[in-house]
């Protein structure tokens, strides 16, 4: 199999396919022993009201760009085997996946080291902008979380030290 | 697009507070970089100068890669301004 | 939704069924705002030499029960709204999935925290054993390997610690 | 199963060197836990003693818990030998 064709992005507004984007890497070829996925959700209340829905902008163009350098970055860092993030644009309804990481390697620690540093480097490094639709009706953009910008940095603080220590899950 | 403009794009709250998602502007021969360019901004009236304070939170990209305050500006490019990302 | 049913196990020869796995999750129920998932490949080689098949045995009720200890055990220490354990048994041909682990909470970090720790301890806790069948029609009892042994004393050591560090991935 | 008695259960390779997966044998009055069971099948013949030697990474578990060399045995009692799991 060709490496390059392991390793994609996709910024859309269908819903994520999950069967079929599991299906690209299981079963597998042989090669890879390990896949850890991340799965985001759209959660039904946010800051104690009830939530309605979930509206995603993005940079067309910009994205795609964005994600693919998180991807090459982690490549860097691990012996990943294959890669796939998908992210949804557009409006989204509590319960529904927002976005999808996956990553393979020969072994778990690199598949899931670099599932969670994929996920962290995404919530900060690539543009896109969520606004929260109310039950009520009203709406707000949800701000940039410090906590975030903390997970994503203790990954750049580790950026010399090939499959680094992964960082401490924030509570 | 004239020679010696840039392509501005707005996004998310920094779109709806200026109620443009695109505008191409003239570039006079001071302007250099981000920084410079975000200064002429302060200077088009009350809610670019609120956005475009140098307390504020906005970001921007040069031909859709991540900018800092030094990043060159020249004709032709796109400069999009927007606030800190919330995906995944 | 009732908590308990979110919290299951399975041992079986069937293969895994990764479709309805995640179905169970995802959509999510407005809660979960965070899956983790990982997923054993059986590889196409060992020690240099081709792989046929794998077999693996384990011990019929001691497997389940020690089993869901471990996933008992992950949820005091994260605040995790849902999990679930697969692992298959009897003869896996490589490419196969053999062991599928997911948590889900309502933030991302207890979520991939949790599910590095389930695998981890899983692979030192849970009374499985693997034979490899080579392609040269030899066979072998898989051997205990150190590195794992170490990678599950690290979530012990952080036992006191709620939510604790992810161990550093092994290379 | 007597009453007197212990089921003992073997796994993996220790199943394929003992030739047996499992077993009833009769329990001394001294064997009292875990370790003591290991020396009476040490005295069961040359492949009991290698495969129960001190030195062996043999793990066991009782009524389907892992357990320590002082872990108690009695009449009744199911008692696993196995090697080191290899899961996941």
């Amino acid at each position: 199999m060709g490496g390059a064709s392991l390793f994609s992005v996709l910024v859309s507004e269908a819903p994520i396919a999950l069967a079929e984007e599991l299906a690209r890497f299981a079963p597998g070829d042989g090669e890879a022993g390990g896949l850890g996925l991340f799965l985001g959700l759209v959660r039904g209340e946010a800051g104690g009201k009830a939530l309605a829905a979930l509206s995603l902008e993005h940079y067309p163009g910009m994205t795609e760009r964005a994600i693919s350098g998180i991807l090459e970055e982690a490549r860097t860092r691990w012996p990943l085997l294959g890669g796939r993030i998908v992210h949804r644009v557009g409006r989204l309804a509590p319960g529904e996946p927002i976005v999808l990481v996956i990553a393979t390697a020969a072994h778990r620690a690199p598949a899931l080291a670099a599932t969670h540093f994929l996920i962290d480097w995404l919530k900060t490094r690539a543009p896109f902008w969520k606004k929260e639709i109310y039950a009520d009706g009203s709406e707000a953009w949800v701000a940039a979380r410090a906590e975030d910008e903390e997970m994503a940095a203790r990954w750049q603080a580790l950026s010399g030290a090939p499959g680094g220590v992964a960082p401490a899950p924030a509570r | 697009m004239s020679s010696t403009s840039v392509r501005l794009r707005y996004f998310a709250w920094l779109r709806e507070r200026l109620k443009c998602e695109s505008e191409e502007i003239a570039l006079p021969p001071e302007v250099q970089t981000v920084g410079d360019l975000i200064a002429l901004q302060r200077r088009r009236g009350p809610e670019f100068a609120t956005l475009f304070a140098p307390t504020s939170v906005i970001r921007a990209a040069v031909n859709q890669n991540f900018a800092t305050p030094n990043t060159p500006v020249g004709p032709g490019d796109e400069v999009a301004f927007f606030p800190p990302v919330t995906g995944g």
